[in-house]
């Protein structure tokens, strides 16, 4: 599964994508949980959204194959 | 009727405001941001702004389509700068026309409130002496 | 800083914003009235504005000076139009910059509810079948 | 003294001003009576104000010679 990146996570992610791969049905906080093992700085921020779809999704959302997914960090528009 | 825009080309406050008057519109409220000189007492070289374009897009929708059915207002605009910006440029810009000027004021002042804590777009400061990504880190 | 007219040319609001811009303002809100084409249910053919100028132009200046101690605010812009104003031209028009834009949002509604409340400033709404002026009986 | 009207004040009065004679020292209490004494719609507005010197004034008020002195029906600019 690919992951997009945007703001502080590119720069913690060194790209603007990573791959994540999956042996199992994944679950929003499942994915949270492997992408903070492989990236501690991301627990360093004020906080992060996963968003599916373009949608905010809630920890339960389960991922499914060709659902865009997405990291967003504490936003800063305007 | 609503008017949803995300550009790396300078937001237009002319045409912006052109678009949002009516015949039945008495009151119309305008929001223009700027990119101020200084943050928290350090002088600001420029601010780059990046968007996740797609949700950008429907979280700014969203917001609109509320505003239309929260309070009676004709038309609202909200219009997203990305990129690189100067000190004075314009991140971005909001309207709202409506037949009384309350209405006018409270939808765009929620437009702007809700856009700066759901829209997903980022905003990064550059000093003379180091970036960040502003509201990154508590 | 204040920018205060009356005027019975076409008030510019691409001037007026321009004024209001600075390097340290964050926030701009303009508020600009727009004649409607209908109230209570009648159709507008035109409105006059009439302003007793000399005394419009200080109670307009106090309500500006106001604003710049009330709230933190860089500058505020208040013009108003007199004579002659067909469907969708603009009587009225404030600016006001700031570093936040709350301030900005406050200042400005307040300036344009307090102008309607305390300048001397007098409409008459003129229709197919009549005229009178606005708020003169209960 | 001349007294300046304005919007429907000066549809009452027929003009842009009138003329009040002053045997004595008028008061805007005063100056307010004998103008709905000779022009009795004032009483029929909303409410009016009358300003000396361009600026709102009380009752006790007094009017010196020289003041400029206005009738100010209620107000509905913006």
């Amino acid at each position: 599964m690919r992951v997009l990146a945007f703001g502080i996570a590119k720069e913690i992610f060194g790209g603007a994508s990573v791959e994540v791969l999956e042996n199992t049905t994944l679950s929003v906080a499942g994915l949270q949980a492997i992408l903070e093992e492989r990236y501690p700085r991301l627990k360093q921020l004020s906080s992060f959204m996963i968003a599916v779809n373009g949608e905010y999704s809630q920890p339960g959302t389960i991922i499914h194959k060709g659902d865009e997914v997405a990291i967003i960090p504490p936003v800063s528009g305007g | 009727m609503t008017n949803i825009k995300i550009s790396s080309a300078s937001l237009d406050v002319q045409s912006c405001i052109a678009w949002s008057r009516a015949p039945e519109a008495g009151g119309i409220d305008v929001f223009i941001g700027s990119v101020r000189n200084m943050t928290k007492g350090k002088s600001v070289v420029r601010l780059e702004f990046e968007a996740y374009e797609s949700m950008a897009l429907k979280e700014m929708e969203k917001i609109a389509a509320y505003a239309l059915t929260k309070w009676p207002v004709h038309k609202i605009l909200i219009h997203h700068r990305t990129g690189v910006l100067a000190v004075g440029e314009i991140p971005v810009i909001i309207v709202v026309s409506a037949a009384r000027r309350g209405a006018a004021f409270e939808a765009c002042r929620y437009a702007i409130d809700t856009l700066k804590e759901t829209v997903p777009i980022w905003k990064k400061e550059v000093f003379e002496d180091g970036e960040h990504w502003v509201a990154a880190h508590p």
